[in-house]
């Protein structure tokens, strides 16, 4: 047949429809989270000294390599350049404690990546949040060192190095929620500020990186919780807006729960999603053995998410309701 | 409060398979389908409740009285086996259905050192007859529910590249040890 | 089935071909809970290996007077005997050890290893091989739990048999001696076994693909071979 | 102490009893007939009741296998002997004794087949491929070169050749038939080992375009069909073989021009 | 039917000779595991007591306590087990208490389930070294972070302040309840 | 006047680059017959035409060639008048070749009309058997029979004609220079719909990116008061028959069941003119209007063409292909079909041919999936695509069943939305395939 009308220099493709894609990629999204973290890693260093960036580094950098490493081992094409290796180094600096040792940063960094990740598949196919697993990785291991807080540099209180949830757990001691705002507490690198939290996470909800449900569902979530609680007994537990600013919550909030991977794929799941981690926030809080429950309770939240999304699946369009 | 603390305590803070690693065999094995993941929770919730009565009778009131300890572990296990043998017997009669939702899991559950271990416990804790049954329904619900998350994960896991010498028995231990690390988040709560 | 096998590979084929833990993925819970170091693994490696070998060598020998129906119910009281042997030897000689272990000493009765291992080994097998397969499975299981505990306690807490063999400057990993670290431990152990495995069984498939292949061009297959 | 001993005899003699007759009792009341199969299949089993396939223990999982859910490699236990001697039961299943092994029936490897002028895109597995205008071979019946049986092959006795094409290693195949399956092409199919005349194509266009998308189609010229006696039928534009009637002997292999029938392990025929 | 019987009578039989061989072999072992724990909780009476050499039972207490001898044998002490919850589980503490209550001798550790490395550290040396002469007016307490200054007070275990915690509340409860016996005249 | 605020609409969707521009201006412009046109005998959803002509037969335009042949079939009639070369398997617009007539066209253009009839006057019965022979299938892609919608079962109750103006695909310009150019044959053959299913109300769905169409619609309309015209949302795929019915009515036609269900028939505009035509001209459906357009053409345009004319023929007609085209896709960007073979005829439903560039096409590396949800908020059904599609590409049948793999109507919303670049749509039709064979082997069973 005779098709002057079709170059034949070379061959046009042979796709499934649809013919024409988004201009979302996954690189894009994961930069937009980098960029949405500067604000916590400046609070890190500004309260904490210069010192930090180095715990950072170390752990962006074993991330990455650990990351490249197992691509490698495995014989599959490097994800380096998705930046997801990258997300997880930084938040996993940015949830340890100050000044914490860099031998062992490094080790949490090859676990949130090889056990946490890889050994699940790579990017997309990880049950649990990779900076947390190491996280808690290093909670187990070294339980001493972890929760050794070092006071911030504009600290009034020259005595006790204790977080506001470690005050109050063994203490009985309430921070006022200035500072705690701001930062000026002790605490892990960038969990302190909640000033610069918001302001990385409402540009992730903003540019449309993450869906504003299960941010929203936590916070709203503590609140009911905390203040049940703090309606019993205001003496004995704290009030919500402390259980809400201290520790890691906010932090958690906006870019640990948020995770795509690990969190709930339905609307509907999102919400009991976010609901249920305050909640164990709370229990963990003020029932459990340690201060801070944050981060267990996303990672247990994270291990339900399946069966989160088995059971709140849309109604298909058209059944009946 | 006490029996509250007994069942919390089994069930999520000293669960059965998490923390005390009994049931490791079905909690790897029946875990690759939420559906029989819940059939057999149910299963051995029932059975562990069971047996936690009979076992108790068993210790506390022929053992014990007769100095027959020593008879603790054969007729534990002879008693749990023919339980088992008799509930199946009886779901197979009652209801087809039934048998076919919880039945079929009923061979594996004689060989289930969880069912044994919460009979061993309970002799040794010197449990009464309420906070056991309490006990064995703690122990159920936690491993059910070991099971249950477990089943999810693992469904999900089904469609994942998990590197091939990890797929498997492999991958769900350390998805497990995950597990029990997410649930150290409850220790101390006691 | 096979019995063309010689008595040693009865034995030989449990420390690896068939290993309990590694490979039949049997006898998790003791796996797990009781290698938090290498004594423990040791003692619980040896009560178990002893209560399997007593029992295939006793269930072996009676296998012809067992009807089939029954089977299990008699495979089980006679594991629970041993186990009970087992259990007050250790209590009465070994106090230490006994506590050490917990409720794990009893809990033999329902490792699946014992109870597999009767009913696909020795209710078929004559009294010596099963002896031999009981042995070897027994060792077999032994060294996973040695291997175990070692690593555990290595890293968890830097001595080996209570030795301090790592330098004080070592951090231990508290984690290896916790639940976590147990599942973490076995569940790498068991993937780098495997993981050594298909390396092996890969290089034979390419011998065996060098070994059978056709030339592709001419497709020429000489099916008769089979 | 002599009581104590008394006592401990009654107790466990008592249970023992007990136990026997309530499964004596449930052996007579509730015994089901089953499938020949899985009583087989439950033998080579470790039975070790474990639960490591997933399957209530190892009766379960014998029923499923026979039922086709579950692969016969999904006892961990058992290994892959185990497999083998399951496959091979399920294997024997189609009443024959003797082994099947797949034969691939395309030759339109990529030096053959003649290629589209546009180039797919997309997932490179061969049920995808499929669907969008059938991949990049002009010939909509031939292998699709994406290795879905390959990959499907439990037992790694497939490999994708260098033409493109995939090709069986018999002795290490076990017949379990999977990689029929799994083409969607239907170009793969069981035959007894020692079978060795085969149409080694499955395009069914008429001469003309046959001859268009592949050098070694069948064309459907039916010289073999006319002198071999109703050993083949031509359907379709395409010969295929009844093998009860079959003569080997009287098919004129040379004149068939592409040379899409052939007797394997007999003459060497090469296509240019 | 001959399958039955043949079933029965097998099962009987094994579980018979199975219960002669354990009773046999009970017979042989329960005094050897009866000595085994009467001398460890001996063990631990004497630990807490390194004076005493001789203690006995003190009966319809409610709890586990003994008066411990000396060598002449005058009353140096008691030793009282109290048990409660650590951190994850029961902790059972033997401690040895001087004649008027008012001190602590030394004390033990005798089960404990605490986290390994962090509240297992209750077992070691330099945290039961803590508790020797002790005062126990009005009460065992505890400080963290600094170093104690009362003749009361001892301090936590960094990394594990609720096991250490736990151990505190524990002995006092138990020394409450020999207050209590002591007052009503039983001890 | 018009409101395009409140705009009626559905949940979900996308809304992908339009460049409509390219051709929205250009009236529509008649094609000289091609010297060969090659008749497919399957133009339309069902079985294939029974051909009643033979080599060498000499033709009319508008001639039938070939005959219906059962229920769910349409018959086919020649574009051109000519003879008949052969009767061949050849290439096809959807991708897999069928059996074709194929005639060399003369100069004559000799046109055979069908009886006219009385727009006015006709009954149901008439415009249906009108319908019927003249050939004529729906223009929205799927080519159902059209007959076969103007017959509701007796026991369905209709309420609501819509026509679906909404053209939602991107590029597309046809039905909108419908609107504008044969405004009143669009309410005439809308008439004749809603009095051959005999149903009182009739509805245009129009999106709101179409302002002229809307107005000079509803200026057509004021004499018919039981005409309304529904302005939608502009959003991909407001166009697709399930999505229209939820705008319009506000109800939801359950899996498996079909408009009828809901008491609401959907045609599309070119439907209805073809009806009018074959009523009122007695013409039946012999040519095809489309849109030639994207990036990678050198000149755009609004074609009718005689059905069967060769896609390269177009092509050159309309000035060539460029450079950097990347790929040639007939119908919608988001539900078109890639072509391979350049000698493929235009058949009765194509609506369009869209040369693309990279540019346009914007693929990206394919990376696995990160269960950002984006597919899932943008499913019209409420389908969860990215599970479907793993679940068919791993073979588990079963489970995709019971997500609702079938009710997938492959709109392609989820794989353009998806930033990992999955072919979510691929992997869901080859699901879809499989689980409706297994659940036909079922039923047989």
């Amino acid at each position: 047949m005779e098709t002057k009308s079709v170059n034949p220099s070379y061959k046009l493709e042979l796709t499934s429809s649809p013919h024409v894609h988004s201009r979302w990629s996954t690189k894009q999204a994961m930069w937009f989270v980098v960029i949405a973290l500067i604000p916590a890693l400046v609070s890190a260093v500004v309260f904490f000294g210069p010192y930090q960036l180095l715990i950072v580094l170390t752990s962006v950098v074993f991330c990455v390599g650990t990351e490249f490493l197992i691509k490698k081992i495995r014989k599959r094409k490097t994800t380096v350049g998705d930046g997801s290796a990258v997300i997880t180094g930084l938040l996993l600096g940015l949830i340890l404690p100050p000044n914490f040792s860099l031998s062992s940063t490094a080790i949490g960094a090859v676990f949130s990546i090889a056990i946490g990740k890889e050994v699940f598949g790579g990017l997309g196919y990880n049950i649990f949040n990779p900076a947390l697993v190491g996280r808690a990785f290093l909670q187990a291991a070294f339980p001493v060192a972890i929760t050794t807080w070092t006071n911030p540099n504009f600290s009034v209180d020259t005595v006790t190095s204790a977080t506001p949830l470690a005050a109050y757990k063994f203490d009985k001691i309430f921070t006022s929620i200035q500072p705690m705002f701001l930062g000026n507490i002790g605490g892990s690198l960038g969990e302190t500020s909640a000033l610069a939290i918001l302001i990385g996470g409402i540009f992730l909800i903003a540019v449309g990186v993450v869906n504003y449900r299960v941010p929203l569902a936590m916070i709203v979530g503590i609140l009911i919780f905390a203040g049940v609680f703090w309606m019993i007994d205001p003496v004995k537990y704290p009030n919500p807006a402390f259980q809400l600013l201290a520790g890691g919550f906010l932090f958690g909030t906006f870019f640990m729960a948020t995770d795509w991977v690990t969190s709930p794929l339905t609307s509907k799941g999102m919400w009991i999603f976010g609901l249920g981690i305050a909640f164990l926030v709370v229990v963990i809080r003020i029932f459990g053995g340690l201060p801070e429950g944050v981060m267990y309770a996303i990672l247990i939240m994270n291990s339900v998410v399946p069966i989160i999304n088995r059971y709140t699946y849309p109604r298909i369009f058209g059944e009946a309701k | 409060m006490d029996l509250f603390i007994i069942f919390i305590s089994a069930a999520i803070v000293n669960n059965f398979v998490l923390s005390l690693f009994l049931g490791i065999c079905p909690f790897l094995g029946v875990s690759n389908k939420t559906s029989s993941a819940l059939s057999m929770g149910m299963a051995v919730t029932f059975v562990m409740v069971l047996t936690a009565i009979v076992s108790w009778i068993l210790y506390f009131l022929i053992l014990i009285p007769f100095k027959l300890e020593f008879l603790q572990i054969p007729s534990f296990i002879l008693v749990i086996a023919s339980l088992v043998q008799f509930v199946e017997m009886v779901i197979k009669k009652v209801s087809q259905p039934l048998y076919r939702a919880l039945g079929i899991f009923l061979p594996l559950i004689t060989t289930n050192c969880a069912i044994l271990g919460l009979a061993l416990l309970l002799s040794m804790r010197e449990y009464s007859l309420i906070q056991s049954i309490i006990f064995g329904l703690g122990a159920g619900a936690g491993f059910t529910l070991a099971l249950f998350i477990m089943a999810g994960i693992r469904e999900e896991l089904e469609l994942t590249d998990v590197p091939k010498p990890f797929r498997g028995v492999p991958i769900s231990l350390i998805t497990a040890g995950l597990l029990a690390l997410a649930f150290m988040g409850f220790a101390g709560m006691i | 089935m096979k019995k063309n096998k010689s008595l040693g590979y009865e034995y030989i084929k449990g420390l690896w071909e068939i290993n309990p833990v590694f490979k039949q993925v049997l006898g998790m819970c003791p796996a797990l809970a009781v290698t938090v170091s290498v004594m423990n693994g040791l003692a619980m490696g040896l009560a178990t290996t002893f209560v399997l070998v007593f029992s295939s060598l006793l269930i072996s020998s009676i296998r012809k007077f067992i009807p089939n129906q029954v089977r299990i119910a008699a495979f089980i009281v006679v594991i629970a005997t041993f186990v009970t042997i087992a259990d007050l030897v250790m209590k009465a000689k070994f106090p230490e050890l006994s506590k050490a272990l917990g409720p794990f000493v009893p809990l033999i009765v329902v490792n699946c290893l014992i109870l597999g291992r009767q009913e696909a080994f020795s209710s078929k097998n004559n009294p010596l091989r099963s002896l031999m397969d009981a042995l070897g499975n027994g060792t077999g299981f032994l060294i996973a739990l040695v291997v175990m505990g070692g690593i555990r306690e290595m890293i968890g807490s830097r001595t080996l048999l209570d030795y301090p063999i790592l330098p004080a400057g070592f951090e231990p990993w508290l984690i290896m001696i916790l639940p976590a670290g147990a599942f973490l431990t076995l569940g790498l152990l068991m993937g780098l076994a495997n993981f050594y495995v298909d390396k092996k069984k890969r290089n034979q498939q390419q011998e065996l693909i060098a070994k059978y292949r056709k030339p592709s061009t001419t497709l020429e297959i000489k099916g008769e071979e089979a | 102490m002599e009581l104590t001993i008394i006592i401990a005899i009654a107790t466990m003699g008592g249970l023992g009893f007990l136990f026997a007759g309530g499964l004596a009792f449930a052996d007579k009341k509730l015994r089901v007939e089953e499938n020949p199969l899985i009583g087989k299949v439950n033998e080579v089993l470790p039975n070790a009741n474990c639960g490591g396939c997933g399957y209530a223990g190892c009766y379960d999982f014998a029923v499923n296998v026979v039922d086709g859910k579950a692969l016969p490699t999904g006892c961990p236990v058992g290994g892959e002997e185990t497999a083998r001697n399951i496959a091979e039961i399920l294997g024997v299943e189609t009443g024959t004794t003797i082994k099947m092994v797949p034969k691939i029936l395309c030759r339109g490897g990529n030096s053959e087949a003649v290629k589209k002028m546009t180039e797919y895109y997309g997932p490179i597995s061969c049920k995808a491929m499929a669907l969008v205008s059938g991949g990049d071979k002009l010939c909509f019946y031939g292998c699709l070169g994406g290795g879905d049986c390959v990959d499907a092959c439990p037992f790694g006795a497939m490999i994708m050749n260098e033409n493109g094409l995939p090709e069986v290693m018999e002795e290490i195949c076990t017949g379990c038939g999977i990689c029929v399956k799994a083409c969607p092409r239907n170009i793969i199919e069981m035959h007894p080992v020692d079978r060795n005349v085969f149409v080694f194509c499955k395009n069914q266009d008429d001469p003309k375009r046959s001859k268009e998308v592949c050098s070694v189609a069948c064309i459907g010229c039916g010289i073999c069909a006319r002198k071999s006696d109703g050993g083949i039928e031509m359907v379709n534009n395409l010969g295929i073989i009844n093998y009860d009637k079959l003569d080997a002997s009287k098919i004129p292999f040379e004149k068939c021009s592409t040379g899409a029938i052939q007797e394997i392990g007999g003459r060497d025929i090469t296509v240019n | 039917m001959k399958i039955v019987i043949h079933m029965i009578t097998t099962l009987t039989l094994i579980g018979v000779i199975v219960g002669g061989l354990l009773s046999e072999i009970n017979d042989w072992a329960s005094p050897l595991i009866a000595a085994n724990q009467k001398a460890e909780t001996e063990k631990a009476i004497f630990l807490v007591q390194p004076e005493g050499k001789s203690y006995e039972t003190i009966p319809k207490t409610g709890i586990e306590i003994y008066r411990v001898y000396g060598a002449d044998k005058n009353l140096v002490g008691y030793s009282m087990v109290s048990v409660g919850n650590g951190f994850q589980g029961k902790v059972k503490i033997m401690t040895g208490l001087s004649k008027d209550l008012s001190e602590i001798n030394i004390i033990e550790i005798l089960e404990q389930v605490e986290t390994p490395g962090l509240g297992t550290k209750i077992t070691e040396e330099p945290f039961k070294d803590q508790f020797k002469g002790l005062q126990t007016t009005p009460q065992v307490n505890w400080v963290k972070g600094k170093v104690p200054e009362q003749p009361n007070e001892i301090q936590t275990i960094t990394g594990a302040t609720i096991s250490s915690k736990s151990v505190v509340t524990i002995i006092n409860s138990g020394l409450a309840q020999a207050r209590n016996l002591k007052e009503r005249g039983v001890l | 006047m018009i409101s395009l605020s409140h705009s009626k609409t559905f949940k979900g969707g996308v809304h992908p680059y339009e460049r409509k521009v390219l051709t929205e201006n250009m009236p529509f412009e008649f094609m000289p017959n091609p010297k060969q046109i090659i008749i497919p005998l399957t133009q339309h959803l069902g079985k294939a035409a029974k051909p009643i002509v033979k080599k060498g037969t000499e033709v009319k335009a508008g001639e039938l060639i070939a005959e219906q042949d059962g229920f769910i079939s349409s018959p086919v009639h020649s574009p051109v008048s000519g003879k008949v070369s052969k009767i061949t398997v050849g290439a096809n617009v959807i991708g897999f070749p069928k059996d074709a007539i194929v005639i060399e066209s003369n100069e004559t253009n000799e046109i055979v009309f069908m009886p006219l009839l009385d727009p006015e006057k006709v009954t149901p019965d008439e415009i249906r058997e009108r319908v019927k022979i003249a050939g004529i299938v729906g223009q929205g892609g799927a080519a159902f029979p059209t007959y076969i919608k103007l017959s509701p079962p007796p026991d369905k109750k209709i309420d609501v004609i819509i026509l679906n103006g909404c053209e939602c695909e991107p590029y597309l310009t046809r039905d909108y220079r419908y609107m504008i150019e044969r405004t009143n044959d669009l309410i005439a053959g809308l008439r004749l719909i809603m009095k051959a299913v005999g149903v009182e109300k009739g509805a245009i769905g129009i999106e709101d990116n179409k302002p002229d169409a809307i107005i000079k619609l509803t200026e057509a309309v004021k004499d018919y008061p039981n005409i309304s015209i529904e302005v939608l949302e502009t959003k991909y795929p407001q166009g697709a028959e399930k999505m229209l019915i939820k705008a319009v009515t506000g109800k939801e036609v359950p899996p498996g069941k079909l408009p009828f269900d809901v008491g609401a028939v959907i045609q599309n505009i070119g439907t209805a003119i073809a009806i009018n035509d074959a009523v009122a001209k007695g013409e039946p459906q012999f040519t095809a209007a489309l849109t030639v357009s994207g990036l990678g053409i050198n000149q755009p345009k609004n074609l009718i063409v005689p059905i069967g004319t060769p896609l390269s023929d177009i092509l050159d007609f309309c000035g060539g292909v460029k450079e950097n085209a990347v790929k040639v896709v007939v119908g919608g960007p988001m539900m078109g079909v890639a072509q391979y073979d350049f000698s493929a005829p235009v058949m009765k439903a194509t609506s369009g041919i869209l040369v693309l560039t990279d540019e346009e096409v914007n693929e990206h590396e394919e990376s696995t999936c990160l269960r950002c949800g984006k597919c899932i908020d943008a499913c019209p059904l409420n389908l969860i695509p990215t599970k479907l599609a793993r679940l068919s590409s791993l073979e588990k049948f079963e489970d995709a069943e019971q997500l609702g793999i079938t009710v997938c109507m492959e709109c392609g919303t989820c794989t353009y939305t998806c930033p990992a670049n999955i072919p979510l749509v691929q992997w869901i039709r080859f699901g879809k395939q499989r689980v409706m064979a297994l659940q036909k082997e079922r039923q047989s069973a």
